[in-house]
């Protein structure tokens, strides 16, 4: 390829499993690798339990690997860069969870994701292993009322998998868990912006171009451009025009309780983010709504993009307890029990 | 020519990874435009593995059901499952080591029906459907020896792609640009395309 | 100011402020304001425990005040962008903190912070306020025989501030938690290395101007200059160049228990600093080290700077404990007791 | 102009504020170089704070003293206790509302000590001492009435501040860079002799 890469890399052609063996060095108490590119826990937990699966590209670290660990996921099963694993994969993470439980298969709505995970499913239910997958399908960039499988999955997979993982450890059934999870599943809604555009790590070449001083809300999460452009918004602005239709999606009502998490893709500070968070949860809390759960980090990022994506959802009350009261360990999302 | 052989279909497939892979940039620079710039990676590592699986192929129904599970196992993303459904397909289609023409023509359709339980992606939609629905159609009403039909093949879905120009994105990464998305060619149905001029001027 | 600024602020002036009263809305159960640049925990701890405390500018988000909670830091008095606060509000917070037990306050070593806390120190002395002064200044890249009073202090003063916090926690006196810190303070060692620089949120202006496809190994931590440029290097020749420097100046020896953390400063992906992470570690474990604390994360960053640092310390067995199994229930530090 | 009034003193100030203001942008942009890109922002802040602490001033001591806290407490980074120290330690050497010649000596001497107690920069070291302590030094030599005092001061900062563009940085966050810190004047001395500058301008 002719673009030079500005990153620190070795040989384009192995970034992913480099990235993998490094992270698994760094929280080997927490995570080891099952083969070259799937993330499991370091410490199994027991059969009876359903296990959550999930899969998706690299380049988004900490998403989606960072987040197995004890309370959340089982097991992560990685592609190459912004690229799903492959069908075959998939299928012996989904053998080696095989389990009379069942296994809940987390995926983000992207094409390449969803064909994966269905071939596997084929292959699964062929070989009589119990999966029931989950899509999410939160970007509301596409309008309020697109239909879920015309939405994209987001950042906000990342709560839910401390829900359902929580939900499965804590000894729910298969059914229960997906019961749990959908019903968060259906009242999370997600909206992403950038101002800058990442490079493909392998090939150099930039992805979604943006002119310097215009901002473009709905980017999605490879650098795919979505919404309106326009001129770079202040902070408040910028919060402003996101935080509002994200409430009107989930029609936030006096009394509901909010999670609302700014989620950074890559190049943008935790102090713009801190700022962004300060206005957007200004305007929840003047509409009565009461916010139970904040995060200013970086969750899922893309490359070094500027931007970042505000997740917010509404909680019921056994999802507030799922989410700050049981205990997680994973390497990038840790709760005291 | 009037049957296609194992060793013909082998060199069509190695024509198709070489032409495809002298264009990995330019596939990749296509999905950088309104999707995440790596289709070339995806499309090249598949046919590479593809190509691999043809070295000890014997029989077609195997050789194509070992080259599906091959670039399933290799290649990632939306790629990955596509072009494995399609060889997964074919192989459904295609026995021992020699085909004739009704029996390739057999084989295509197999490809295409079992790529469309994994997508509901049509005509029009700016994807690789666009190449790929036209150049198996075209097959089949092709007149002639296999020559013919690869040929018939080959124009249509090299139109097919470049129709996608105008076209706005229905699925895939690109699907949330809307109305930006014209103005280009879709890589998934270029590349497509390239594989299906490839297998013809491997035998022309 | 002239320079236009491409990022999500408002008014360049309450950057600060602002980014603060963002955080502590997100992380309400853990950390609140007092004043209006001065961060604390949201539960108190007894008197009768020593009080840790920082100091240091913003712009370095999640540090400094990320690591305020239980069992870290108890507060962080912060100034405005890359400055330090001043004595007058450094002395207000060491009066709030005012116990028999004591404060610790830990400083890195910069010249703007020492000379507030010396000044600060003072005034609290003539007040009659028990305060020790622990400096942090292990940047290695003046050279391994600089004195100690040459050395800036780097994101090392994190996992210090993870086992003074954790010692104060357990009730060690002002004493033992200094001889704690400073036993772990002096076997720690940074390298910084950047490859593109950032700007200053307020003025816009670029900070110590990179080449594109040159990296500066010794960068500090406002983009200041340091050690020498060269071409980019792959990760794995990078990663060689810092971790051998790094182990040198602390003697590592077969059998060492240590800790390689590698701090991302803004811009740089996770997925890059797995990698670097990855060949560190591999040398360390050559060496006959024993990887017992690895991280790779954003703890201390320089606006959007593509870089990163890379910590090592040489770890005592209470460091060990103080570090993994005491629980922290900081925003930015999470540590299952 | 034998005695410096306290009004006199305070145009001084208000000049002082004014002229390094009007360079903010300057300062930070040489504080980019070898530092972080905040001195213009710092300085400007901390004599907007010690302007404002001028107008409720009535008497030397008092009016300094306050103009030192109120500079540490709305001022960041080095600036804040580099200057707030200057002003703490020019009341500690001032009283009552009028100054001769040598109690105005007197006062930028007790200044001077008492940064020192803060920072062990000497001149040399590329540093705002390289202004300040040829300024005190030149104020203190001068002969003549309280002008002649100050235009030694102001040419003595501008001349010490020209000459750190040659010297290296051996002190704040410059120092790392070395050889490298060469070639640009240091943003404190330049800021430092502004004021000097500005003093001196107030009362011509
Ligand atoms: N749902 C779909 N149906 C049919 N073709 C698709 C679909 N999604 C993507 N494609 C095709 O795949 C191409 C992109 O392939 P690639 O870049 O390898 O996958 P990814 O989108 O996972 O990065 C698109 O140009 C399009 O032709
Ligand atoms: N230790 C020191 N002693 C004397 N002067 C110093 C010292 N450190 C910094 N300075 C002066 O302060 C100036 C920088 O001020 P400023 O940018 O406001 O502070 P900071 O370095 O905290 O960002 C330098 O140009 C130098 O003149
Ligand atoms: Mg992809
Ligand atoms: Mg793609
Ligand atoms: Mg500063
Ligand atoms: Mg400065």
């Amino acid at each position: 390829m002719e673009n030079q890469i500005y990153k620190w890399i070795n040989d384009p052609k192995h970034i992913t499993e480099e990235l993998l063996e490094g992270y698994v060095m760094a929280y080997a108490d927490k995570v080891q690798l099952f083969g070259t590119h799937t993330i499991v826990r370091a410490q199994p937990k027991p059969e009876d339990q359903v296990a959550v699966v999930t899969l998706g590209g690299a380049g988004h670290e900490p998403a989606l690997s960072g987040f197995v660990g004890k309370g959340m996921l089982d097991c992560s099963v990685v592609g190459d860069i912004f690229a799903a694993p492959g069908a075959p994969r998939l299928l012996e993470a989904l053998k080696k969870f095989n389990r009379p439980a069942g296994i809940l298969l987390v995926v983000l709505n992207h094409a390449g994701d969803v064909m994966s995970a269905n071939m596997a499913k084929q292959m699964a239910d062929a070989m009589n292993i119990k999966v029931k997958i989950m899509l999410t399908h939160e970007d509301i960039s596409a309008g309020l009322d697109t239909p879920d499988q015309d939405r994209r999955g987001l950042a906000g997979c990342v709560p839910l998998y401390k829900i359902v993982g929580a939900a499965a450890d804590a000894g729910k059934s298969l059914e229960e868990v997906y019961e749990i999870g959908e019903r968060f599943n259906s009242q999370m809604a997600t909206l992403a912006v950038a101002m800058k555009a990442c490079t493909h790590p392998q090939s150099g070449v930039t992805i979604a171009e943006l002119p310097l001083g215009e901002m473009e809300i709905g980017m999605g999460q490879h650098g795919e451009g979505g919404g309106g452009r326009s001129p770079l918004l202040s902070a408040d602005e910028t919060a402003s025009k996101m935080i509002g239709p994200l409430m009107q999606k989930l029609q936030i009502q006096k009394g509901d309780k909010v999670l609302l998490y700014i989620n950074g893709v890559g190049a943008t500070t935790h102090m713009e983010m801190s700022i962004i968070f300060r206005k957007a949860g200004q305007v929840l809390q003047e509409s009565g709504a009461e916010l139970v759960d904040g995060k200013i980090t970086e969750l899922l990022t893309v490359q070094e993009q500027s931007g970042f994506q505000m997740i917010l959802g509404k909680l019921d009350d056994d999802h507030v307890d799922y989410l700050k009261n049981h205990g997680s360990d994973a390497p990038y999302w840790t709760v005291n029990p | 020519m009037d049957v296609l052989t194992l060793e013909v279909f082998k060199q069509m497939i190695n024509r198709a990874y070489t032409e495809v892979q002298a264009q990995e940039t330019h596939f990749s620079a296509l999905d950088a435009i309104a999707g995440d710039g790596d289709h070339g990676t995806a499309i090249t590592e598949a046919l590479a593995a593809v190509n691999d699986s043809a070295r000890e192929g014997t029989e077609f129904n195997q050789m194509l059901t070992q080259m599906a599970m091959n670039a399933m196992t290799r290649s990632c993303g939306s790629t990955s499952t596509l072009i494995g459904g399609f060889f997964l397909g074919m192989g459904t289609a295609a026995k021992g080591v020699q085909l004739n023409v009704p029996q390739v023509k057999a084989m295509f359709r197999a490809g295409l029906a079992s790529m469309q339980q994994n997508t509901q992606a049509k005509p029009g939609d700016k994807t690789l459907m666009d190449a790929l629905v036209p150049a198996v159609t075209a097959m089949e009403a092709a007149e002639g020896d296999i020559k013919a039909l690869f040929k018939a093949g080959a124009e249509a879905a090299a139109n097919g792609a470049a129709a996608t120009v105008e076209m706005q994105a229905a699925f895939g990464r690109a699907r949330n640009l809307g109305e930006r998305s014209i103005g280009h060619a879709d890589p998934g149905a270029s590349s497509w395309a390239c594989m299906f001029g490839a297998f013809y001027n491997a035998i022309n």
